[in-house]
């Protein structure tokens, strides 16, 4: 996949993200303060406008650092400075490439989960974003060549979703409300669950989109 | 929801525009959108500069502690979400006087980040900066997980002891030191007696029905972690003060600052009924309140309820609580 | 209704033992019922005093404004009714240092019957009373019948006047010179956002619907003179300054204090986003602001609305407006 | 009337005040700030206790000062201020008489609503308590002696109460909503009417009470 090609995914599935406001608000409400909604839908309008201006020319780094600080700044919650921080650190492990193979990447999301994990200083079973981005991003590096990754990507995702929302979250906002959070899904989790679904749509052939097929090789 | 505002985007820039506008001697604006604002006499050659922050709607927090004796530069989110790294690096430059500056701000996910992002391009700068973060809430976590507990409104004398440090010329290792001792010896507890409303979001996050309180809300809006009958003002004060002090562990003799904090619509009134029994419950415990601040110190938009703070004092502590602190939303003077 | 109290009956006495309890350095009381309180240094030999009064629900109102620089003594009601002439007549004496007192509080049917009968029983006991009465609310009668008008949230600049001119040891009928010049030159104008409730009474006095809103209100619950929709901050503000300025007539040129009063439960925020469109307004008719204060300043319980009070000043009554100030309730020093 | 029968009088009447509490409430709240039931209720209340200690041997004079005392520190509103220092102005006219006559009647309640006058300084006409109790009180001088007299009183009262409600109060709280008090019926002069109508129930022949036939002469 060339940076073009990137660049126009990732505005597709952004433009998808602001119709899950209100779940995620609702979410968020129940164990936090309710604004997860805001983040995402203002940070992935603020998303598609940084890509606006962007020409063909633009590097992977370049968009990735445009969505990066875009999607910060826009509602600047808990989770904007940590998916703000992450694609950051992703642009970094991008520099050089011209090409995005599979590999490539998972390098990326490598990079992302792994600034997530150094700023957010939580481990798996604390019920935030790490129960689902974790497990998902090792099925992609376990079947990395399976025209299915996504699907089973997704399907892991969901599934850690729902295993970790008997658990009490132990970090951030949630974590202060203690046994109040138990039975609650994590909003951020269930955030990045949506985005992967949104994914596996736009690059699904029949949708509406550029000729995407090479993403499988 | 009845408010006074144009329009909710608009809200927080409005908000400042007036502030700037009706204090120009004590306050000045170091960011062209007006989100770092630091004290008119700053900065100060030799002087630690103190830099706190975060999400709009709580007024006199943060921005209100900025001043004489005080904080000395804020960075402004919008309502209930933190300011951005700039802001926060902005305002550090707008105090810092050579000799470092230490922030001083809530334990909050988003502001953490964004504090600690500020300090690495402050360190690029050739500014030292420390940092003590508030965790007064003695609700929000267990003892032994006590550094992860949010920031309330004890904040407040965090601000005052580290301020009046700063004022006296304390190196900045030294403040920090303060501030950090002062964060060691404060507890808070809150109740909620209605919920607020996120101003975008438009729905309140919980809902509390006539004849209902949450105890042991924050300031954002979150749920507490009981849910129950309202009850009088002097049992609400008893559950209050039994928990802060089965954790803060006052031995008898010891000597206190009390704050009885409104979270924006209850009346002073009530706050005053609630200081009533906490002294009583203190002289139980021959527990000496040194001082009593009694009012809208931090609150929660126009969220029903309050909150109490007690801050064990020691001689070191209760001079600089007794210093002379002035911003435009606070004052103290001599006795 | 969601109060923090233990019962109505007793509320004021107990919001009266804890403000006692909170400020034992401030204040005093000089009554067993508790309902006369006077500053902890007075009486002063040779020294005005100054004393005021009416119902509670108001806090700072009445009893927040006893202290340096401002009243002297207060006479304590129940909740939104007279103190007796017992009360009125116990804080006189509190504060009578020799040359005589001066009664200074807001225009109520109520008020003015119990202050006078006050004030005959202190001649007969030697003390010498003059009285000066509130009357800044431009929409409780008209220009010609001004003296009829109700005292509201401007009479804070009648005690910052007043309070200045006794500190610095002026005799009684200059205190109650200056103190009647600045009643003349104080207009105020309000807008209600919802109703107050009576404690005892239970139900509010009128009831306000989601997006509606009640102009020219006092601190009673009373109605005001005008409900329609809820409009702007800035239409809201437009509404409260042209109405003041047709009355007050500020000539271009002129300097003003503005205070911008929160009436209970409307945030400090929204507050500042009024301030931010009057200073414009001023600004446009070449009315320069010397001194604006934003806050709670007399409130009415929970009531979300504001006021807006401008004062127009001359070399005098800026002097005594820069006084120093100080009681538990409000601190103003220097700059 | 003797003092006794009077102190009984006044007790049964006064008991039946508080009855009257919601309406007043309403009244006051409609133009003024709902208070006038609470005032007249606790007042009420205030005065049987007052009354209660007192033998038989208390004056006139004794009877009205506990009576005003009281009434005006109960809930000390307006008009507990206006008629608990009417009713000292009536002991003060009282002083001596150990007999109350009709004339004697009528000239203590023109010492009350005298002091009425003077400390309220509101005229006939401004919608007060004065528009029905000036006119009832001339009602009363001009028919001393008719058995009816209670009657015609509580006619002119209610006329006068009916007839001033279209005006626009000009005096105490109600005055500050200007045009807003037209429509309204005038609170106080409504309590004062309560008052006379439980007067002619008390001393009714038929009511379980005294022997008051000779109240007629
Ligand atoms: N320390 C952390 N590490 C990883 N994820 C976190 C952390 N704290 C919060 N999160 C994620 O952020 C989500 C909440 O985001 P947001 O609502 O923006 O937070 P807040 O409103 O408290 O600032 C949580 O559901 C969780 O997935
Ligand atoms: N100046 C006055 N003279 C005579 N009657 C008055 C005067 N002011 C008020 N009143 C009477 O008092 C009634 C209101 O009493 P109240 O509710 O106790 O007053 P407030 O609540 O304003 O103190 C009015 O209906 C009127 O009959
Ligand atoms: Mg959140
Ligand atoms: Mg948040
Ligand atoms: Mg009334
Ligand atoms: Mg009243």
């Amino acid at each position: 996949m060339d940076s073009n090609t990137f660049r126009e995914i990732i505005g597709l599935v952004s433009q998808r993200q602001p119709a899950h406001e209100e779940e995620l608000r609702d979410l968020d409400a129940a164990l936090g303060d309710g604004d997860l909604g805001i983040t995402v839908s203002a940070g992935s309008r603020a998303v598609c406008a940084a890509l606006e201006p962007l020409t063909d020319e633009a590097t992977f780094t370049a968009i990735l650092i445009a969505c990066g600080k875009a999607f910060s700044v826009a509602n600047p919650s808990t989770f904007a400075a940590l998916i703000g921080g992450g694609l950051l650190a992703a642009a970094k492990s991008a520099e050089g490439k011209t090409e995005l193979g599979r590999a490539d990447i998972l390098e990326l999301a490598d990079a992302l989960a792994g600034r997530i994990v150094a700023r957010g200083k939580a481990q798996l079973g604390d019920k935030t974003i790490l129960d689902a981005l974790l497990p998902s991003l090792d099925t992609f590096r376990n079947s990395l060549d399976s025209p299915e990754v996504l699907n089973e990507m997704i399907l892991i995702a969901q599934c850690q979703i729902d295993e970790t929302a008997s658990l009490q979250s132990a970090r951030g906002r949630a974590s202060w409300g203690q046994e109040r959070s138990i039975g609650h899904k994590d909003p951020g989790a269930t955030a990045y669950l949506r985005f992967l679904e949104d994914l596996l749509i736009v690059i699904s052939p029949g949708t509406q989109r550029p000729d995407l097929s090479d993403v499988g090789t | 929801m009845q408010k006074i505002i144009n329009n909710p985007e608009s809200f927080v820039d409005e908000v400042l525009d007036g502030i700037l506008l009706a204090h120009p001697n004590s306050l000045k604006s170091v960011s062209s959108d007006n989100r770092a604002v630091v004290r008119a006499d700053y900065p100060i050659d030799s002087r630690v500069g103190i830099v706190t922050g975060g999400g709009s709607g709580h007024l006199p927090l943060f921005l209100g502690y900025v001043g004489k004796g005080l904080a000395s530069g804020v960075a402004v989110g919008n309502v209930f979400s933190s300011p951005s790294s700039e802001q926060i690096l902005a305002a550090t430059k707008g105090v810092s006087g050579g000799v470092g500056v230490l922030y001083l701000y809530g334990n909050y996910g988003g502001d953490v980040f964004n504090f600690d992002l500020a300090a690495d391009e402050a360190e690029l700068e050739g500014i030292e900066v420390l940092t003590v973060i508030g965790t007064d809430d003695v609700q929000s976590a267990p003892a032994e997980r006590s550094k992860d507990r949010r920031g309330v409104a004890g904040i407040f004398f965090l601000y005052k002891i580290a301020g009046a440090a700063a004022e006296r010329g304390d190196g900045l290792s030294e403040v920090a030191r303060i501030a950090a001792k002062a964060n060691d010896r404060v507890r808070t507890m809150g109740v909620a007696l209605s919920p607020t409303i996120l101003p975008a979001a438009g729905k309140p996050t919980f809902t509390l029905d006539e004849g209902e309180m949450e105890i042991g809300t924050g300031l954002h809006g979150e749920r507490g972690v009981h849910k129950g009958p309202l009850e009088s003002a002097d049992a609400i004060t008893d559950r209050l003060i039994q928990a802060i002090l089965a954790d803060l562990k006052c031995a008898p003799g010891s000597r206190v600052a009390v704050l009885v904090n409104g979270l924006g619509a209850t009346p002073l009134e009530e706050l005053y009924v609630m200081y009533r029994h906490a002294a009583k419950l203190l002289k139980d415990q021959d527990i000496t309140v040194h001082r009593a601040y009694v009012g809208e110190y931090a609150t929660s938009l126009e969220m029903a309820g309050a909150s109490i703070s007690i801050f064990e004092l020691d001689d070191e502590l209760e001079a600089l609580l007794d210093a002379d602190a002035a911003s435009p939303f606070f004052e103290q003077h001599g006795v």
